[in-house]
């Protein structure tokens, strides 16, 4: 699924490949040549980048039985050379003690000094020309979703022998999909050199096809001295084709979009039940993000093995810490200014930049790493022209999660209940015997807590530093003024609308005046209905 | 400090006035050390790149005087903090020049701040050495650019991406401040003088501290898609770069399908970064901790004992600082004397090792000559030099591909000692002193 | 006469003109008269910086008059502060003429190397200083007529009134630091030769803008004195307690709020075109929001509603950021954040509130 | 209009341009006797009917008491009144020529109707005598409350209308240090001051003492005549003592009028006994 995923081990390929040559019968001499062959390379490997692309020409040129095991241990970064010998070795993993094999013989050595061994490292250039090498090698491949890829590589820079593999490969090639691509990657070839008839064909062939090559090789044909009809067929096509991609391209804008809008609800949800539930205006909103931030960050530093668990395990740890954090705020200082909005505002500003500074002494100045797991990293391909980035489409699922749930505590539980009661008639509530004071607290606790899961979703989207917190504080409350104040619907509705009206104004007024335009927007929208989107009505809201 | 106690009583009336100047003098007193200011944020945004830098300052201090100091006196470095507030920045300079009476200043991160700090320094006649990369179109005769001007460090990256890479495409993305702006316009004169058409090249700005770059990166991914070899050029500042480069990875674009060339991200921005995403992306500096010279091992062992930190980087700025800072020195030793006109003149062709194993010289144009390296990111958070000009490149103060300054020229020796002469009309603009 | 009403039972307003006045006489006889290195001079350095923190005194006060007296709470006067600068640059940068680094007679340097080819509307007229100035009145007055024309009749008010006086100003920020604007983006408006021919530089300047500071200081405190012993005074302070009983005494609360905020709009557009000749420097970050919530809270600590308590917090805070950020600059947010906390926990009526309790107890 | 009008205009002394007649002063025609028309009103929130086809009619110079459980609809009257509420039918004249539906609150405070909030409200930070002075009827330009000064005539009328409260005493008082009971008659001497020809009160004697009660029941009773008033109360024994003499009362239920006329029909009205015994 994902495009660039390191492919599977090659050993059980690279036994398999001996088996088949032992069968064959290889005489001696020829073992001899690939021993003086490897030899010849390994000695190019230690030299110079340059050095080192002639070791993998040299290689993939004799077609020597190791070319794609080596290959693959360049690309992974595993073949490593000893200082003092320059002998070659492959090293899972370099740290003292841990063994490394030779390349050549096998033999096991295990490592005193990491220092001694230094990495074979490429280049650009060589991971291209290794990529191609792999490719070519791949056509023979058993699995077909690497044969598959192994085309996809090739599309568009077919050469005369890869050509003929293919043309010979197509007849018997099992897999419908893999036969496609090569019809496609050979159609490519006659639009390019192929007389009228054979071009005609190839563009009935690639009629409709996404794949970027086949745009481009269209394209070149109509730029080419191709006869008119030829050029009239493939003007169609390509009109087709565009057709498709502007289609897809609109789809595109609109998920930005939507994860855009995500984001923002996450951050924004919180400050929906502080501010608008309890009518607290928290300036430190933003900081208790940067908090959950922080948590994922730390989580990672105590797992560092499981980076794909930690972050399940940084959600509620996010939610405890910042909940805490929250309701110590509230019962410190917000209960002393209900009924004092303005004033609430200026202290938990206050707050807001000492929690700041408190990060910054404690973790420095600096931001922090995060790394995002894999099964979070990729993409989830519908076509070469459109695909769903794998980390945004988790967090839209996340967004959409966090929501219900919030709508569930709110509509379904007691403490929800209670809440509502005591933000709709406080004085009623407590008279009915309800605790305001500790439903104030849980509430607040709630609010926080949300902000800090939003948190570990934005640590793997952007910084995790002490400035995270502000660059994200105006937009929520946007968000939240916008819905429409003690509203999650709102909220929700507001969130996501904003964050595709940003995507589609982008490509035409560029990101900052999309801002802007979005910021003046709601300015003027704040005047037309001061009460948001969905604005609470009934006497409750009157005056 | 003490004035400041004074303005406190300004609120309590006019008494303020005589407490103050009472303590001006008596701060005149102190004249058997060496002043040199530290002109570096230490809290606001900008701290985060600039506290490194006052600390290699201090570094840098502590060793020239176990070396027994200069002209047989002590170096005393005074520390204030601009607070990454640019008006602060001028106030703080004067305070520095006027009050504490330092002989030189090294300061200064953003080119705002060093706009705002120029006219204090010109009017005051002292020295600032400014160790940040910057757009260049500036050559004051109080101010040492030890940082690389666009010719040392865009110029040389686009021109290994053309030439080793076969780079055809290029997309000149940055954040829009007047950096980018100018490094992107002296490229694009450059590439197309290098003949490639206008369609080929795609100019992006984005604000400050960007977070979604969804959009953009699947420009890119587009923009690369069409056939030809394409290439980010990247001048995008500070916080927006970790986002841009997770959505690189995360939309599959990898640095074989479309390197990214960086010229404001070095080991301190990569410390805060996963750096799994990025490996084979490019960066062009003047200097990459892992060059491998002995007077680099040594500056980054002293850095660390110093530092108190084995897991500190080292960066490019940092270098520029060193080079700077024995520049001066030297420039002290020969004129004999710290009188900033006198060290103005002695200072230029002064040559210093650099941290790369060669010589650094001051230019008449108060840049200086540094070799150009390409790194590539690897997964250890270190880069990989993978390209690097043969000798040193002289900085240049005013591009030749800009229409506004083509024809200007700045020398700083008499007769002409002009920052911008332009050699067209022959007059010597912009000075007023 | 009604100045002299308007300042009795002002022993604050007293206090604080008769400093000023202090000052404006003695600083530049200390500066200007007094040797350097004699124990009275005053150094051009610490005038300036008087100067400085006078225009800021002036912002909060025109803060204090909106917030104090009418109950709303601006997060946006940064952005009226930043346009009189803005106006202000915009002067001293035609006053460069071709003095710039590209000896272009008509352009700003960082127009030539952006390719501007001419002048844009906007900046046309402001080679002259009588157009600047009254600029430096309009462009904040607009903005906050339209601005509080809108807000006000649909009654947006507390909060969401903050809410979105903030967005106005981060919007400001984000339009400035754009280049397309022809406000020289993130590096803003700087390098000024002279202001009406004198040198910006000069010593005398200096003490001129000190002295202006000052006295606009001065009558901009009048002003709002003069305003709030006046009825509209008392319906301000009504509007603030019980807008919807000002409305049923049939007091057009609206217009109200909007003639005072455009007032102070200006007043905090003048600080700002005295503050950037003092600093030298104009660029985006004045609009931050961020600057906006400090002056709410230099006010809150000088106490509301006084006026010279907002002079009082304006001073004292900057005084302490510049003296914290020098010696413990770890220590500075901290130190800020706890007193916003402290100020609005125990001191609603701020520093002068304290001492005006003395008072009375004495 | 022709160049020449515009010249007689400037040459007539005795003309007065529109813009210099005082914001009040168009008169209130209540030629038919009645000040006050409300016809099919009703308003709802959130599908809830507050009023409900509510009809009623006050009469010039009348006092009238309005009685009713709680959600009535009492108070959402005043609001409709005042203009506070929009209703989402029905009209709503003062006097036959002006239409209180298209206007705010401001104009229909000018226009001549005062009103009394339930919870007293006064500017608590202002002295006694400041809060009436505010009240005071004038012209209420920005340009003329920034000059303003009180003239005689007004300062003679403040002076009595503290009489009137019986705060002479606290006259330089802040507000905010009156008791419940001298608040509620500062916010009356407010009414009293603006010169209203309709006076709504909300609730006047929540809070207050006996004496206090009787003492602000004549002040009602002595201002109807040159006002008209409605007052709105649940203490039945104040709104018998102020009904006195076969004033009208109506009852409101459920957001329109169950009953209406003397106290003793009222309260013999089996509809009214059910609403409020009954359930």
């Amino acid at each position: 699924m994902p495009m660039f995923k390191p492919l599977a081990r090659p050993l059980p390929f690279f036994a398999l490949w001996m088996l088949i040559t032992l069968m064959l019968g290889l005489s001696l001499q020829a073992r001899a040549a690939e021993d003086e062959t490897l030899a010849q390379a390994g000695a190019l490997l230690v030299q110079k980048f340059d050095q080192r692309a002639d070791a993998v020409a040299l290689l993939v040129e004799r077609d020597h039985p190791r070319t794609q095991e080596i290959l693959r241990l360049l690309q992974d970064g595993e073949l490593y050379y000893r200082k003092d010998d320059d002998r070659l070795f492959v090293i899972k993993s370099a740290e003292t003690g841990a063994e490394a094999l030779d390349l050549l013989d096998g033999s096991a050595v295990t490592i005193e000094k990491k220092r001694d061994f230094k990495k074979v490292t490429l280049n650009n250039q060589m991971r291209n020309q290794i990529s191609q090498a792999l490719a070519e090698i791949g056509l023979k491949a058993e699995d077909p979703k690497r044969r598959a890829a192994a085309v996809r590589e090739l599309l568009g820079a077919l050469n005369e022998d890869t050509v003929s593999v293919l043309r010979n490969r197509i007849g018997n090639e099992p897999v419908a999909e893999v036969r496609e691509l090569m019809v496609l990657a050979l159609a490519i070839q006659d639009l390019e050199k192929g007389d009228e008839a054979t071009r005609l064909q190839a563009i009935e062939q690639l009629d409709g096809s996404l794949e970027p090559p086949v745009r481009n090789a269209l394209t070149a044909l109509l730029g080419s001295d191709a006869a008119d009809q030829v050029k009239r067929q493939a003007q169609l096509a390509l009109n087709g084709i565009d057709e498709k991609i502007r289609y897809y391209g609109m789809l595109e804008t609109l998920y930005f979009g939507l994860s855009l809008g995500s984001v923002l609800v996450l951050a924004g949800i919180g400050l929906a039940i502080t501010f608008g539930v309890m009518g607290v205006i928290n300036m430190a909103h933003g900081e208790l993000i940067m908090l959950g931030a922080y948590t994922t960050y730390v989580i990672q530093q105590l797992m560092p093995n499981h980076i794909g668990a930690s972050i399940l395990v940084a959600i509620p740890a996010a939610f405890m810490v910042s909940a805490l954090v929250g309701i110590a705020i509230e019962r410190g200082v917000i209960r002393f200014l209900y009924g004092r909005p303005l004033e609430t505002l200026l202290a938990t500003f206050g707050i807001s930049l000492v929690l700041q500074q408190a990060v910054r002494s404690i973790f420095s100045p600096l931001n922090r790493s995060v790394a995002t797991p894999d099964w979070m990293s990729g993409l989830v391909e519908i076509n070469p022209v459109f695909s769903l980035t794998l980390s945004r489409l988790y967090i839209i699922l996340f967004c959409l999660l966090v929501f219900v749930a919030l709508v569930v505590v709110l509509k379904r539980t007691p403490l929800g209940l209670q809440v509502r009661a005591v933000s709709q008639n406080r004085a009623m509530a407590r008279a009915m015997g309800v605790r305001s004071k500790w439903v104030d607290a849980l509430t607040f606790g709630l609010g926080s807590g949300v902000a800090g899961v939003a948190g570990v979703a934005l640590s793997q989207l952007t910084n995790v530093g002490p400035n995270l917190g502000q660059s994200y504080i105006i937009d929520s409350f946007m968000v939240v003024v916008f819905g429409g104040v003690g509203n999650l619907w709102g909220t929700l509705v507001a969130g996501l609308s904003l964050g595709v009206a940003n995507k589609v104004l982008e490509p035409w007024a560029g990101a900052v005046l999309a801002k802007i335009l979005v910021l003046v927007f709601i300015i003027l929208f704040i005047q037309k209905r001061p009460r948001g989107l969905f604005p609470q009505r009934g006497r409750a809201a009157e005056g | 400090m003490r004035t400041k106690a004074s303005k406190s009583k300004l609120l309590l009336g006019s008494v303020s006035t005589l407490a103050l100047s009472v303590s001006m003098n008596v701060a005149m007193a102190a004249e058997d050390t060496i002043k040199v200011g530290i002109l570096h944020s230490l809290s606001g945004t900008m701290a985060i790149s600039e506290t490194t830098l006052k600390d290699t300052m201090l570094m840098l201090i502590e060793e020239q005087n176990k070396k027994g100091g200069l002209l047989g006196k002590q170096l005393e470095p005074v520390v204030v903090d601009p607070a990454s507030n640019w008006p602060l920045f001028a106030e703080k300079a004067r305070e520095l020049i006027e009050k504490d009476k330092v002989d030189a200043v090294f300061g200064c991160w953003t080119s705002v701040s060093r706009k705002s700090v120029l006219p204090v320094f010109e009017e005051l006649d002292s020295l600032l050495f400014y160790p940040v990369q910057y757009e260049g179109e500036e050559s004051s005769k109080n101010v040492f650019y030890t940082g690389a001007a666009p010719n040392q460090q865009a110029v040389p990256a686009v021109d290994y991406l053309m030439n080793d890479l076969g780079v055809e495409r290029w997309v000149l993305a940055g954040t829009d401040y007047v950096y980018p702006r100018t490094t992107n316009k002296i490229l694009e004169a450059y590439l197309k003088s290098k003949g490639v058409a206008a369609e080929d090249i795609m100019i992006n700005y984005t604000p400050f501290g960007h977070s979604d770059w969804q959009s953009i990166v699947s420009d890119i991914k587009k923009f690369g898609s069409e056939g030809k070899k394409t290439a980010v050029v990247s001048t995008i500042n500070g916080d927006a770069n970790v986002p841009f480069y997770k959505e690189l990875g995360a939309q599959g674009v990898s640095a074989g399908d479309i390197p990214v060339v960086a010229f404001s991200v070095g080991e301190e921005e990569l410390s805060g970064i996963d750096t799994a995403p990025l490996v084979g992306h490019l960066a062009a500096w003047n200097y990459f901790m892992s060059v491998d010279a002995d007077v680099n091992d040594g500056f980054i062992d002293s850095w660390h004992s110093y530092i108190k930190n084995e897991d500190r980087v080292t960066n490019d700025p940092m270098e520029a600082h060193y080079i700077g800072f024995n520049m001066w020195v030297e420039a002290v030793k020969k004129a004999g004397s710290t009188d900033p006109a006198a060290v103005q003149d002695a200072i230029v062709g002064v040559s210093v090792p650099n941290l790369t194993g060669g010589y650094s010289t001051m230019m008449p144009n108060h840049h200086i000559t540094k070799p150009v390296l390409i790194g590539e990111i690897q997964d250890d958070g270190q880069f990989e030099v993978v390209w690097e000009t043969s000798g040193t490149v002289a900085g240049d103060a005013w591009s030749d591909y800009l229409e506004g300054s083509k024809d200007i020229i700045s020398d700083w020796r008499a007769p002409l000692s002009c920052g911008n002469y332009n050699t067209k009309t022959g007059k010597c603009s912009g000075q007023n002193f | 006469m009604f100045l002299m009403e308007a300042l009795k039972k002002d022993r604050g307003g007293q206090v604080l003109l008769g400093v000023l006045l202090v000052l404006v006489i003695a600083v530049p006889l200390l500066n200007l008269l007094v040797p350097e290195g004699h124990a009275l001079h005053v150094p051009t350095y610490t005038v300036t910086l008087m100067g400085k923190y006078l225009t800021l005194a002036l912002l909060a006060v025109a803060v204090d008059l909106v917030w104090g007296y009418l109950g709303i709470l601006t997060l946006g006067h940064a952005a009226f502060f930043a346009l009189g600068g803005y106006a202000m640059g915009m002067y001293l940068m035609r006053q460069i003429g071709d003095r710039g680094v590209y000896g272009n007679p008509l352009l700003p340097d960082f127009m030539v190397f952006l390719n501007w080819d001419e002048l844009p509307w906007f900046w046309l007229g402001f080679d002259q200083f009588w157009f600047a100035a009254l600029m430096v009145l309009l462009v904040p007055g607009l903005l906050a007529f339209v601005f509080g024309a809108l807000a006000f009749r649909s009654r947006v008010s507390g909060v969401y009134l903050s809410i979105i006086t903030q967005a106005l100003t981060y919007a400001l920020m984000l339009a400035f630091y754009r280049n397309e604007m022809g406000f020289g983006g993130n590096n803003g408006l700087t390098d000024f030769k002279d202001i009406l021919g004198f040198d910006l530089q000069a010593d005398a300047t200096r003490i001129g803008l000190f002295i202006a500071s000052a006295l606009a200081l001065a009558l901009g405190y009048l002003l709002c004195r003069v305003l709030m012993v006046s009825r509209l005074g008392r319906v301000c302070v009504a509007v603030r307690d019980a807008e919807s009983r000002a409305r049923f005494l049939g007091y057009r609360v609206e217009n109200v709020k909007l003639g005072v905020f455009t007032v102070s709009a200006m007043l905090a557009g003048v600080a700002g075109a005295l503050y950037v000749p003092q600093v030298g420097i104009i660029n985006p970050n004045e609009f931050s929001p961020l600057n906006s919530i400090e002056v709410v809270v230099w006010v809150a600590v000088g106490g509301r509603a006084t006026l010279y308590g907002a002079v009082v917090g304006a001073l004292v805070i900057n005084y302490a950021k510049s003296y914290f950020t020098a010696e413990l600059p770890e220590i500075w947010l901290f130190a800020l954040g706890g007193l916003f906390v402290l100020v609005t926990l125990l001191l609603p009526r701020g520093i002068t509130g304290l001492l005006r309790r003395k008072e009375a107890s004495a | 209009m022709t160049v020449a009008s515009v010249f007689e205009q400037i040459l007539d002394r005795e003309h007065v341009y529109p813009f210099m007649q005082r914001a009040q002063s168009h008169h209130i025609d209540v030629s038919h006797q009645v000040l006050l028309y409300l016809e099919g009103i009703s308003v709802s929130f959130d599908g809830f009917k507050a009023i409900n086809d509510l009809n009623l009619y006050i009469n010039d110079g009348e006092l009238r008491c309005i009685i009713g459980p709680n959600g009535a609809g009492k108070t959402t009257m005043m609001d409709i009144i005042t203009g506070k509420t929009r209703p989402d039918t029905g009209s709503a004249w003062f006097g036959q020529t002006i239409n209180l539906l298209d206007m705010d609150e401001p104009a229909i405070a000018q226009a001549g109707i005062g009103r009394k909030f339930q919870k007293p409200t006064v500017f608590e930070f202002l002295t006694v005598a400041e809060n009436l002075e505010l009240a005071m009827e004038d012209d209420r330009t920005l340009w003329t409350i920034l000059r303003s000064k009180l003239d005689a005539e007004q300062r003679d009328h403040l002076d009595q209308v503290l009489g009137m409260i019986g705060l002479a005493d606290q006259r330089l008082q802040r507000a905010g240090s009156l008791s419940h009971g001298q608040k509620q008659w500062l916010e009356i001497g407010m009414l009293l001051m603006q010169r209203p020809r309709l006076l709504l009160v909300d609730e006047p004697v929540a809070g207050m003492t006996h004496q206090e009660m009787d003492r602000t029941a004549e002040l009602l009773i002595s201002l109807a005549g040159q006002h008209s008033v409605v007052v709105v109360e649940h203490d039945m024994d104040f709104v018998r003592n102020l009904a006195a003499g076969d004033r009208t009362v109506t009852v409101l239920h459920q957001g329109s009028v169950l009953a209406e006329g003397t106290m003793d029909e009222v309260q013999n009205n089996d509809k009214v006994v059910e609403v409020y015994l009954g359930e």
